[in-house]
């Protein structure tokens, strides 16, 4: 187990001001944050590139900021992969094994087990230079797995990719943590891909630590605007709250939402564009938020299409285009839409 | 298509007059080369080349050249890659004292090195102790190393800061040292750097005048440099000797530029 | 706590080894400087900075500095901006030979201008016609401009070639012409790089020894620069007065590099 | 109207080979195409920046080739907004009106309404530098808008701005287009962008023309593999075709799917991956394509979420992902595909 307590550095440019943070054992953290939130900084420091100003990191109970870099056995990738050009992909592979000075037998057997599991025996002869983006990150997460880390950093290893090889690189990492199950911490800028690699997520900004838990808490509970904001809700309403029989109901511009969860006073309601569903006629159904509305805009995103509807506040609703042309959906029709009253997160402002 | 013409001419005027310009200095360049070569005949200039005089400077000059070229790499690799990676308090003062030596006259740097060697305890320390620099060939090394330094300095820190520190963190996180990183992975990384360097260094080693004049003196057939001998020869009226000088040094200066730009250098010097 | 002090110390052997060489070469640096400035006595140092003979080559100096820096500044800018943007057939080969100045030693420069302007057809026309640079201070501003205007064209090519030419792009849809767009778009754009690249022509002119030595000689109170004055000083045993035209040397070059720094000069040379 | 007829130019890097191309009044045309298609080549050789080797370009019947660029009157906005940094928001905008030698007061009255349409009267005093990303590149249209040129070039203008700007400065060209009616020739890479602004689209590749014409044209019946790729179906089959009734049967792996564009032989045919409807029972309709699978794999991208279902061949359907719940999908779960025969897209290979 990973924990870090209150820690604080300060680069100029970046920072981190009270930092803590527990990983398990075979966690896969998601670190997210907009550029600039010292995501990458942090990796640097549990790596022990630079020694932090005040807080502990432990490992095992112990403390590590003592222990130099080449000690510490955590691995690091980063999104630009960082092959040394100068050498093979096979002595870039072996460079760990040689610095600890294994054996070149075992070394071998090593090698050649790993390079199997990602697919770079083909290209062991090449140079770096020569290779694509994809090949070049397989060998460089080849390169810091070889001397089987407790901990491996991901610093955006996916965003230089192109989509198709984003995806495919992204199952690979799943599938790598599933077998050798070593405690992952991967700093993305990407909520989807937080969404689908880890099992824990933390958000940052400005150097803090904004939010904390499971990945699918976080998406679902928010707990401040910045992070509702971050994750993707376009439904962001500010009313006021009264609460009854456990469920809170929403006063906004004299439309009421109901919520599930109860708050007082002044709130922020936050409801996700699919959790809304539109249909041509209202809908008997359990669900308590129940609008009808005119269509104000329709914002094609391609193969998404977000559908904005006026029931006094405008309200988004994401559909697919095949959903678009079913109900013959044009501004200024008018539309039923339906969301349950856990489908609506609250939070105090 | 007259016309056509008449008007891209009239749209490039400005063009044609600034590469008009580049053109003009060119030619001079050429021209004022193309002059000093060919200025004495084929004949006089082979037998000066073969004088044991300009046989002498040749050897001095190399020998020199290559010696303070040396030290100028070990000297500035370490003290680049310090300047380039470490931040420290002070930093930016002594940044400026090292770069002093490019803004410094040669002739100064001379007669500096001239009263420090020549004239301080430490100097005289030295020469008690037989390392003596005041007239002597190894002056003209020093007075090489002392003013091309710099240069070797310059480009190797562009290059350290070229290349991003996050391959050490790696090298790091592998289990090398800091030393061990460096020998690995930095210094072979900046091997175009240092090539570029040192050629740059020696070209302008081998043609170092006013500081070495000011500490090895002009002695002939003992301090005497290509640089140094042109001067002699000048004086006392021998041009045969002197362009037999200079056409070497021109020889070698085209000989380093090219290089120098095949090799792809750029460095930030300033 | 003193564990904790000994093993960062035994981890960054590394920094303290190669940050110790770049303090060490400041020290000898700024040793050397201090040596000059303080080896004659305040008082006989104020007494040669007011003697007629350094007060001339003072004003020689600046003179001749100021003209060659202005015409390099006119001069490399047309030169500099074709070299950055147009593409065209020898391009390379016109490069090299415009950078030929840099690697050529001074010295070998000097000779090279004393033989075209001193004796051929060109040279001896010019001097019928009352423009004479042999042993005269227009020599001076000739040596001057032609050993250091490459590092002005230099530092001009990187910056225009550091403006995206979409700058340009734009203001020409816009309804500039060519020139127009350079005068209202590149040249205020490249205004730092100007600035930088006169700054270090500036004090390269001012320090310039070789080249002028041969163009113009070295005749007191005539083509007396600080320079000349430091070498005829030094040769004649007036150390006083050599010492007086080396620290007003050191003094601009400390002043022109700090400059030069403040501005966040960086300019590729080479 | 601009006709573009066979251009040929080579830049090294960058090339047009055989470009043509008509655009008429008052079209927003989008050009598309991965980096290095020589989409920026297009839009600068328009403007007059380069010489082509061969071929024309005519505007209103009659070559511009030989006028240069201040003369051609056409705009210019760049991704990177390109504008002049020692000048003030003020200045720069006025900087066209100042070569054209428009006389003050007549500047001052052109420039007020402008500024006025793009909401960047507050920062006439400011420098380019001070400004955001969305603010500059406000400047930068109006830049370019102020001299009233026929036909304003916008390369990849919203590349460089974050989600929310992008969408923001998206509406406000589309509102410009409408208002001044001006012929526009933007260049992304954006597949969303071109669907949400153009009303025709020509995709590019190594420096050609790929395919031309209406937006949703391009979009249903992409021509050939690289285009239909870049549009973004994922359902891309190969198969031997044959032709009854004016539909074509597509043999693919034993399965056999149903288009209604005719053609023989060996065919790629397309589906986008939201014409598929997934339901839990076989549903009755005019569709001509239906099968049953199991879900293979789901791929969460966050907001959509796409199924793979293996009816023989895999299949990937978009669905949101509250139909991903309601329908409680898992893998290896039995479920209907549905899709129109039209809604399949052939083209020979």
């Amino acid at each position: 187990m990973i924990s870090i307590t209150d820690l604080h550095i300060n680069l100029g440019e970046f920072a981190l001001r009270g930092v803590s943070l527990s990983v398990e054992d075979g966690d896969y953290l998601m670190v997210l944050g907009p550029t600039g939130a010292g995501k990458t900084i942090l990796l640097e420091t549990l790596a022990g590139i630079y020694t932090p100003k005040s807080g502990n990191i432990l490992i095992g109970g112990k403390s590590i900021l003592n222990i130099p870099p080449r000690k510490r056995n955590i691995g690091m990738v980063y999104q630009d992969y960082m092959l040394f050009p100068h050498l093979s992909v096979d002595k870039n592979i072996r460079f760990g094994l040689k610095a600890n000075k294994v054996d070149k037998e075992k070394a071998d057997e090593k090698i050649k087990s790993l390079v199997e599991l990602l697919n770079i025996s083909h290209l062991m002869h090449r140079r770096p230079g020569t290779l694509s983006g994809g090949e070049q990150q397989r060998v460089a997460i080849a390169r810091a797995l070889i001397v089987e880390p407790r901990v491996l950093l991901l610093d955006e290893p996916l965003s230089a990719l192109d989509a198709k090889t984003r995806a495919t690189l992204r199952e690979e990492l799943r599938r790598i943590h599933d077998i050798t199950g070593t405690t992952m911490i991967h700093v993305t800028h990407s909520f989807d891909e937080a969404f689908l690699l880890g099992n824990r997520m933390a958000i940052m900004d400005h150097g803090e630590i904004i939010q904390e838990g499971e990945i699918s808490e976080v998406f679902r509970k928010p707990n401040c605007k910045f992070v509702a904001d971050f994750v993707g809700t376009t439904n962001i309403f500010y009313g006021e709250s009264l609460v009854r029989n456990g469920l809170s109901f929403i006063k906004i511009d004299g439309t009421e939402i109901v919520s599930g969860i109860p708050a007082e006073g002044h709130v922020y309601a936050t409801v996700r564009p699919e959790a809304i569903l539109l249909s041509l006629h209202p809908i008997e159904s359990s669900a308590r938020n129940a609008f009808k509305g005119k269509v104000s805009r329709i914002l094609d995103e391609g193969s998404i299409i977000k559908v904005e509807i006026n029931a006094g506040i405008p309200m988004i609703a994401a559909i697919t285009r095949r959903s678009l042309e079913d109900m013959e959906i044009f501004p200024g029709k008018e539309l039923f839409m339906t969301f349950k009253a856990t489908d609506v997160h609250v939070f105090k402002v | 298509m007259l016309n056509k013409l008449l008007i891209q001419l009239r749209e490039s005027k400005f063009k044609l007059i600034t590469l008009g310009v580049a053109f003009l200095l060119g030619a001079l360049i050429l021209t004022l080369l193309v002059c000093v070569v060919t200025h004495t005949s084929p004949e006089a200039l082979l037998d000066s080349l073969g004088s044991p005089e300009i046989l002498f400077a040749v050897r001095l000059s190399l020998t020199t050249s290559l010696i303070s070229t040396v030290l100028c790499i070990i000297i500035a690799i370490p003290m680049a890659y310090a300047m380039a990676r470490y931040p420290f308090r002070g930093k930016s003062i002594l940044n400026t004292i090292l770069d002093m030596p490019l803004a410094l006259p040669p002739l100064v740097a001379g007669v500096g090195l001239l009263i420090v060697f020549g004239s301080t305890a430490f100097g005289k320390g030295l020469a008690d102790m037989g390392i003596k620099f005041i007239f002597t060939p190894a002056g003209i090394v020093l007075a090489q190393f002392f003013v091309n330094f710099p240069f070797m300095y310059r480009i190797l820190k562009s290059t350290f800061e070229g290349i991003n520190p996050r391959y050490e963190h790696v090298s790091r996180t592998l289990g090398c040292t800091e030393a061990r990183t460096f020998w690995r992975v930095s210094l072979p990384m900046a091997k175009n750097g240092v090539v570029a360097g040192a050629i740059i260094t020696w070209c302008r080693g081998i043609g170092e005048f006013g500081a070495a004049l000011m500490v090895a003196g002009a002695t002939r057939m003992r301090t005497e440099t290509l640089p140094i001998s042109i001067y002699l020869n000048m004086s006392c009226g021998d041009l045969d000797l002197a362009i037999a000088a200079a056409t070497i040094l021109i020889v070698i200066s085209v000989i380093s530029l090219y290089t120098f730009e095949k090799l792809g250098g750029t460095a930030k010097l300033f």
